[in-house]
């Protein structure tokens, strides 16, 4: 078990370290995209929901469970649909029209 | 969460696809693709979950994705400027649903909850919770069903870390003895109430660094979430998350010189009752629409900067109307963007990005200050804590060491705001008695809509000529 | 056992990015170097080594893993030392010289 | 490897430290600390791993660990110029010890070795033997112990593919039936031959590419071995190790615009032998030591541009006088450097760099070809492909697409080289014969040595008249 646990901090260590390394690139033109995409991505606690509801050990659990994909799904939708509402916005002038 | 091999490696591509969203979000040109990955690696995650072998009952499941889906299309669908609102409920959603996940799992296993796994499970329902309800109160502050207002009283900073100081001395309680269910409710219930108390203090302007920074915690819960349930996907997920919103938030208090603790325990609040309505008596130079459009007809180069005011206006789509008529007399027209112009990071991108101007004329605040010398009419439309030049001179003020637009530098200055009233920082602008500078009183939106109707006639021939 | 594997590919997964996102910016100017480094950090193998060696289960994987741990350790010792031996050469004029 | 939380935990910090010791090394500012991180991370992970339980034989490992110690130095300490050789020998010592371990661990293990599980130890054990004796090869020819010259003969890939080809084939029958033990010898064995013959019909000039290549196998076999012994620390060595040796190589590939297959089957031996010794007869104009120092006293803005050449000749620190003596006359003295300049990545910056030249004029390619334009005097010095025009202009070119230093772009070039003949590519170089440019025939440090000696007796002068 602990292993596990060292194992999810391996996991942890490297992905915090491509989060720091890709995010700190962004450029700040796309900030309030960036927001709501990572926040759907986030959402993948989805499955986690999912498995909840679906093993349905308790009536307890599931219930939780039930409110928890409800929400955690309401954010996948919601948050890449304006993201892409978002970037659709942004157009590139020609080249030709830079100084 | 499974073992299934099968399960496994579609968690590893969803994982990959995810970190190849983020990469791609990095340009432009590539953001949308990133889009599209992110939302394959979900469908493929969610897809692979759905054939996971444990699942015995679908409807609820079914049920659940549907009323989720319904929800969430509105949620995706609102107006830009109520973005922010919206960011702060979603995370309030994704803190809900850790919460609740959190919480089963603890009714689920105790009392039989290894040491360091019911550690990881409180830090998850801990943060899971104060992030919900903060979310909600930010939401709500932004959305201004509640009072924008800091409300503070003495004592209040020991109340908060006394509630929070409880809940952790409960959640250690618990590390030690798992069995100890009667306990679990409060670990949930006063982070509840702390995330309440936590955003009464803070001012609604600040509200988009207290959003990253929530938006920092949701992310450290859900990879807690994915330790307890060994998810590496979510740990992952959850990884990305959370660094993503905490470079937001130092990105914003660095632009906005303040510290997160002077951001949480609402320090601005006093230094604007302080700062407040001083010096309002100095003689300021205003002028009409005809003269200002005048002037921007004879120049050649203008840079426009917009700020919060333009966003409260919804003034962007007159503004691309002037950008229009200006660039269609030839005149050399760039927008200056601030990081901390508006009210959330890339504010006004995505506000002028609306209003269909292209983004390589959006130029950040590193790239343009150096052309500003040479600009000949730089004209602020509802900006102005991002351009006070007292942030570079005035040591006393609040805002010192702010980087800001150094507007002041161009040989006209133009600044459209309805009065004399501060911005954000509740404190004067010395910009505004400057001898260069004309002050063009009234509401963005309108205010821009006369200037283009002044410029008005002329381009269409000027245009058939050219 | 195959979990233990999956495992493996993630960490793989995620380490690989890592190195192209990091790689991918080091200076032309460093590339020399960059080869010694990432060759001393590979004879990490070792520690592998190291453990084939001590827990001396057979004679031959003894034998085979002392050559080992040779190897390797030459590796991390040269690789370090040539590597900083290059960097110290690297100096900087003062950026006044700087065009 | 080990399942001791406390190790884990150590192993943890290695990587991390890992992780960092290549971020610092993106700038020569942190680079250092980069090694140190290195060293920190590689000394925390052996000492861990020396208290783990299992070891029951001290003796043994720390022989070896001496002995390698002792064997490491010298190979530490070897002049730069014959860096490529030590890099390619490191590389063949790395998959000495990732192809010993998974042989032992083989024999340890089967019959009872899970198919994946063998899978990877094919994986690590081919790579492995075929990079150590590649490798040596690479070394060798490096070294020039071995003829450098490509050694082809027909019918050649398909004897190299087939020998690979058996080696694997063994490999899937060992995966189906682990245990097939006396199958073993032969899957390290033909890998082993492979390597040879691989290396043979690839020229001399070839190899760093080649080694690079080389780089990333190991890294791969290494990860390969990590997956055997379960420890996430290898993996992640292995993997940057990987990485960066692709990386490596697809950059020099790309600067001389060739596919890895073109280099691995020796296209190039044809070409070189087409292309070689054609238009020697057109005339060029030579000058003496005497007239080049005269004109580069006379003029502002000098770029040199050194190839391998100058590494063949040493010529660095020479080099180094004469940018003195240049600068110390008040001449705009840099250095431009290609990215495949020299025989290995990186090699010119590093050369110079020991003779004291300040990194910060070594300027890139991308930077400097837009300066030539403005260049009084384009000093190529032993370098030739790389400056070579033809890329530029003449489809016919083997070399035609590759990018080049646009030298021919300078008011005057002045090539230092000791006669007509070829470079690398082994192709005629147009722009010897342009009327602007001038060859000074001789070897580069004693032609270079010449013209500083020329410039000689006045400097001091100046320096104490300035
Ligand atoms: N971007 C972020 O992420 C973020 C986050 C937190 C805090 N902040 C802070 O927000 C501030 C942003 O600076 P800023 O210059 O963009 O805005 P600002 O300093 O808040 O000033 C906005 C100005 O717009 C004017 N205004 C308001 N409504 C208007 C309307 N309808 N028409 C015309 N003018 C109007 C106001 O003056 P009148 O009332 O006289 O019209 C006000 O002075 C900074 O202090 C920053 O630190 C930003
Ligand atoms: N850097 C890498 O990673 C790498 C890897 C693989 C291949 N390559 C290839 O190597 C080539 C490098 O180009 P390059 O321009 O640097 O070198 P080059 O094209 O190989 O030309 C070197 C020139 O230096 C001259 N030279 C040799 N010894 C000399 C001495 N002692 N004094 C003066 N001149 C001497 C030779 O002409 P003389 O004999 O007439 O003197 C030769 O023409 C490219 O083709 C590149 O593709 C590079």
């Amino acid at each position: 078990m602990s292993s596990v646990l060292i194992n999810s901090l391996f996991i942890f260590m490297l992905a915090g370290f491509i989060g720091f390394e890709v995010i700190r690139r962004i450029s700040p033109l796309l900030h309030t995209p960036l927001m709501s995409l990572t926040n759907a991505l986030d959402a993948i606690a989805v499955v986690g929901a999912i498995i909840l509801v679906g093993e349905h050990k308790t009536n307890f659990s599931a219930v939780l469970g039930t409110l928890a994909v409800i929400a955690a799904m309401s954010n996948v939708v919601g948050g890449f649909l304006i993201t892409d509402r978002m970037l659709r916005m942004f157009k590139s002038s020609h080249p030709t029209k830079k100084p | 969460m499974t073992t299934q091999p099968f399960m496994e490696i579609v968690y590893l591509v969803a994982s990959a696809l995810f970190i190849l969203s983020l990469k791609w979000m990095s340009s432009p040109g590539t953001a949308r693709r990133g889009v599209w990955a992110g939302e394959i690696g979900m469908a493929v995650a969610i897809g692979g979950t759905l054939l996971h072998h444990g699942i015995v009952d679908y409807k609820w499941v079914a049920i659940a994705l549907v009323i989720g889906t319904i929800i969430g299309i509105p949620l995706g669908m609102v107006k830009m400027t109520a973005v922010p609102q919206r960011t702060a409920l979603s995370h309030a959603f994704g803190a809900f649903c850790v919460t609740l996940v959190g919480t089963a799992e603890f009714y689920l296993r105790s009392p039989n909850v290894p040491h360091f796994m019911m550690g990881v499970l409180c830090c998850e329902v801990i943060l899971g919770s104060l992030t919900f309800t903060g979310s909600l109160m930010a939401a709500g502050k932004l959305q201004e069903v509640l009072p924008q207002r800091p409300i503070t009283y003495r004592g209040q900073n020991i109340v908060n870390l006394g509630l929070l100081a409880i809940a952790v001395a409960i959640g250690i309680y618990l590390i030690l003895h798992p069995g100890a269910r009667q306990l679990f409710p409060f670990m949930v219930g006063i982070p509840l109430v702390f995330g309440v108390f936590m955003i009464i203090p803070i001012g609604g302007a600040d509200m988009p660094t207290v959003i990253s920074l929530l938006n920092s915690y949701a992310g450290l819960s859900a990879a807690a979430m994915g330790f307890v349930l060994d998810s590496r996907l979510l740990i992952i997920a959850g990884a990305l998350d959370g660094s993503s919103g905490f470079i937001l938030s130092v990105i914003m208090s660095k632009a906005m010189n303040r510290s997160f603790t002077n951001v949480l325990f609402g320090a601005f609040g006093q230094v604007q009752a302080a700062a407040g309505g001083k010096e309002e008596r100095k003689p300021v130079k205003s002028v009409s629409a005809e003269d200002a459009a005048s002037i921007l007809m004879s120049v050649n180069k203008v840079v426009i900067v917009p700020g919060y005011g333009m966003a409260v206006a919804q003034a962007q789509h007159k503004v691309r109307e002037l950008y229009d008529s200006l660039t269609r007399r030839g005149v050399d027209v760039r927008f200056a963007i601030h990081p901390v112009a508006g009210r959330m990071p890339g504010h006004m991108n995505v506000l002028l990005a609306e209003a269909d101007i292209p983004y390589d004329h959006l130029v950040d605040m590193d790239d343009i200050n150096g052309e500003f010398p040479q600009t000949d009419v730089a004209l602020v439309i509802g900006a102005n804590d991002v351009t006070n030049p007292a942030a570079r001179t005035d040591p006393s003020s609040p805002i010192y060491g702010m980087p800001i637009l150094d507007v002041d530098k161009a040989r006209i200055v133009m600044v459209i705001k309805r009065g004399m009233s501060p911005g954000f920082a509740g404190i004067d602008n010395p910009l505004y008695y400057m001898p260069k500078t004309l002050m063009l009183f009234g509401d963005a939106k309108s205010f821009v809509g006369d200037i283009v109707r002044e410029l008005g006639g002329v381009p269409a021939e000027v245009a058939s000529a050219k």
